[in-house]
């Protein structure tokens, strides 16, 4: 079966993410919902080095999702991250990788789910919403 | 066991005749063979329902009711028959007691204006279960916010049927007047015991509506036998088109109703000052109504009726047992109800992989099944889960389409693994 | 007169190759050839609106905005679709300005239930023409009687135009909120001059509903050089199916209107307590939507851009002009309606001779017309007739079936003789 | 054009009715009305020989119903006009003459007209009320 998104990173970092929880002390928060499948995220932000941690209830595409973007923000400016965003949706859009992406382009293959985009970029929204209002 | 099932099924229907007749089941998707798992969310059209519609709009279209041509008659006296064909269907006692409406949703509204909002008073309460769709939830909170009465909520026990403990409660300080509840669980596939329930309202001064959007489909309806007050369905879960759908309320329960939406043919006069009703069910069918897909209905109503009910109700039990068992051996799958009277709905999660996650990759393998929360987000909250999977049948699925999709998510499985 | 109006019209639109399009137009009626002259009513449907219809019955049909397999994102691509082209089709501001309804008819009763019932204060005044149709009539009495609004009827002048000075004495103490008005009288075939109607209703803080169930089927619609608040028609109208309807409104208005019906897909969290609703438009769409109406109402409009308005304004232009000039000549019969602006459909009376009788007798010739109080009753009082015989065109109708009806009247007057 | 309904006898009645007219005095009221096409008549009754007058606002169809209704019913016992509105109800709805009815015949024709039927009974919808609540 054709199953290319659901490569080892992607079930990989969704069975075991490496930026999960929820800290005790934060500077930003910022939620993700889609009401029509119930899938939620909350991505907690430590503005200091843009640490971003996420609590993730939802699909493999949307926790990988979330955790894939904590790591490739990392360290970056706000105005670093909307470029970052914009390109990454670019690519779940069009499968179009991006080399500037780096992991974040395992994530591709979503674009021959269209009903699934959503879930990549919900965490994406997330965190522009913490940055934005926090 | 599979060989079994086959056989127990073909004695009861010649599947093999009724899958030709839905042209959309011999469709590939990604390459694969179509597997329409997704009945309980929207069924597919057989070529009956697809000609009518094509013969009214070819050769007998015209608007109904208004015309005194040919045509307008002609197309009248077809969408009137199907009124007569309704009321046979679910035996009404009156034609006049047929209401046709969109969808149930409309349908459920439609009581919730105007026998919600005349009859039931600021202070009386409306019972639904745990386990309705949005559509027998929503508008029932919608006419307390607006109207005053109270809305109340039965509670379901672990395996997925009423709670009759809860029922008392409920209705212990005899404040329900409208148990709205419904006959079959789009989520849990449990029936609910119609005739009980209808008993149990009624001997607490309460009427009933059963949301028969599920049930209908899988069974015969005698809404006299239940003693229904009002039952709703639509035709597009009936192997009919979307567009239609129906309200049946007892005569006296219409007579008394005001009208819903005004405009067109529910009239008996109008002036400036002041218009006078016609009598249900035109009352309640405000311009110009979906003719062609009434007659669409009509035509899926003699489609199923041609199969029958005994036929259907057999070999939906026969790939229920068969799906409950086959998914049952798959390891990390849990079926999400367990109802002693269930049919062809069957929900499930599995263990590490989201409801999401199993649609898409079954989607895959060309296999059609709904996840998400099916409409029924307070249930998921009741069952402890933010979404199930769902794999749900018609009049022309295979036991072997229930193979393919235990042998998708062994697939799956791995993938997580 | 007859051959400079043919070669007029033929200059415009190739009506023999539409008239292919429809195949119900070879039908015989009476052993007649039928001569359809009640478009007005509801339209015929042209092969590529039942072929869309077919289509997706046979090939790719699911339940939409609830399923993560392919047949359903196909489906829910295919529907929304439709509703870019129906925003671009009357040039709405955004899609989301598009709200699916069954009709038009449902449109208004939408608004009456909900802007009506909030927005809308006791007190204030709705205005309505004495032209409306009962579907822009009724729902504005039920508010009155349900919310405590005022109705105020505007006057037409005896040629069935708007009487403006009436209008000022309507708006005269400011309460007037609502102006709500057809665009072209159904039963007058007056045009109403909207862009005007719009900016004196907006110079008195009221907001405008137009009814363009009649006009939307001869006339480029713009709503936003109109100024329209609301917006509505019908898709049977439009030459596409039944069962599917259009409310246009602004998008700051829907998003400050409550919901209509509740159910699935318009909401956006469901908890027993307490529910949330979507944003427009799906706030407005509960339950399964007229899936397949609606992608034939999609086929209906690209079918009418590809024969562009410019073409049909002027053929229908050519066609009322020789209706006009035909049936004056006609002995006894009265034209009732003389606007400035005015198009393809027709009301007339004959002196000894009911309308029913003409519309019996005409049947008997294969021709369509109506024959009634057209959903118009206080209009009916306002003309001091009780009822006429209408006929109305579509881009169909051929110079030669007018002569047809006028033989046929000839014919009628003499058996009365 | 196949016209049969309207023969002379049904334009002849409607045109010239003999019965119509509201007379000054009368023991009995009935009203039939349609409100899909505004056709109504009134008819009034006076009980000693069955004298009864009609005002008809509609059709020729219906204006001629009522006039040889009113000189059908004449002399006639209610019973009797209960068993010819049977028959003449059975004839409209099936086009077979019924010799019981004399001129009434002229109306059979409307059978072809499913839409027009109720058009020739409605002036004995009137009558029965009449006769019924008065
Ligand atoms: C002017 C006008 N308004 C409203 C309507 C109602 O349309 P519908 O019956 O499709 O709701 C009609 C058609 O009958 C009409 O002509
Ligand atoms: C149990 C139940 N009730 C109501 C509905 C609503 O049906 P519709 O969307 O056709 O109005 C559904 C279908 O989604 C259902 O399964």
């Amino acid at each position: 079966m054709n199953t290319s998104l659901y490569q080892n990173a992607v079930v990989e970092r969704s069975r075991h993410p490496r930026f999960a929880g929820h800290p005790a002390v934060f500077d930003l928060h910022g939620r993700g919902a889609n009401p029509l499948c119930g899938d939620a995220v909350d991505v907690f932000v430590t503005r200091e080095g843009m640490h971003v941690a996420h609590e993730s209830h939802g699909c493999a595409i949307m926790t990988a999702s979330a955790d894939l973007m904590a790591g490739a923000v990392a360290g970056k400016s706000p105005e670093e991250i909307a470029a970052l965003r914009r390109s990454f949706e670019t690519t779940v859009k069009t499968g179009r990788e991006n080399p500037e992406l780096g992991e974040l382009n395992a994530l591709a293959g979503v674009s021959e789910f269209a009903s699934r985009i959503r879930c990549a970029t919900l965490p994406w929204s997330a965190l522009a919403e913490a940055l934005d209002h926090g | 066991m599979v060989g079994e099932t086959m056989s127990a099924t073909l004695q009861h229907i010649d599947i093999a005749a009724i899958r030709e007749d839905f042209p959309i089941l011999s469709q590939q998707v990604h390459g694969k063979t179509f597997v329409y798992l997704d009945s309980g969310a929207s069924a597919q059209k057989p070529r009956q329902v697809i000609d009518a519609m094509s013969y009214v709009m070819e050769a007998q279209y015209a608007n109904v009711h208004r015309g005194l041509h040919y045509m307008s008659e002609k197309t009248s006296d077809a969408y009137e028959v199907v009124r007569d064909k309704v009321a046979a269907f679910i035996n009404a006692g009156s034609r006049d007691e047929i209401v046709f409406t969109r969808n149930a949703t409309e349908s459920i509204n439609l009581v919730a204006y105007t026998y919600g909002r005349t009859v039931l008073k600021p202070g009386d309460a409306v019972a639904v279960s745990q386990m309705e769709h949005h559509a027998n939830l929503v508008p029932w909170q919608m006419l307390r916010d607006a109207h005053g009465t109270e809305l109340r909520i039965i509670k379901i026990t672990d395996s997925g049927e009423i709670d009759f403990n809860s029922m008392e409660e409920v209705f212990a300080d005899g404040k329900v007047k409208l148990l709205a509840i419904t006959q079959m669980s789009n989520v849990l596939g449990s029936y609910t015991p119609v005739e009980r329930l209808a008993k149990f309202a009624h001997e607490r001064g309460a009427k009933i509506l059963l949301d028969g959007s599920q049930a209908i489909v899988h069974r015969k309806v005698d809404v006299q036998a239940i003693d229904a007050d009002f039952y709703v369905f639509s035709g597009h879960k009936l192997y009919g088109p979307t567009g239609i759908g129906v309200l049946y309320a007892k005569a006296e329960l219409l007579e008394a109703m005001p009208p819903f939406l005004g405009g067109g043919d529910m009239i008996a006069s109008v002036s400036y000052e002041k218009s006078t009703w016609a009598k249900p069910p035109h009352r309640f069918e405000a311009g110009t109504p979906a003719i062609i897909e009434t007659i669409g209905l009509g035509a899926a109503i003699d489609y199923v009726q041609g199969i029958g009910f005994e036929a259907i109700a057999a070999h939906e039990q026969v790939l229920t047992e068969h799906a409950l068992a086959t998914l049952d051996n798959i390891e990390g799958l849990r079926i999400i109800g367990r109802a002693q009277d269930r049919g062809g709905v069957i929900s499930f999660v599995m263990k590490d992989v989201h409801a999401h996650d199993i649609a898409t990759l079954l989607d895959r393998q060309g296999i059609a099944v709904r996840a998400g929360q099916h409409c029924a987000e307070p249930l998921m909250g009741r069952l402890g889960v933010t979404s199930t999977a769902r794999a749900s049948f018609g009049v022309y699925t295979l036991p072997e389409e229930i193979d393919a999709l235990a042998a998708g998510l062994q697939r799956i499985r791995k993938i997580f693994a």
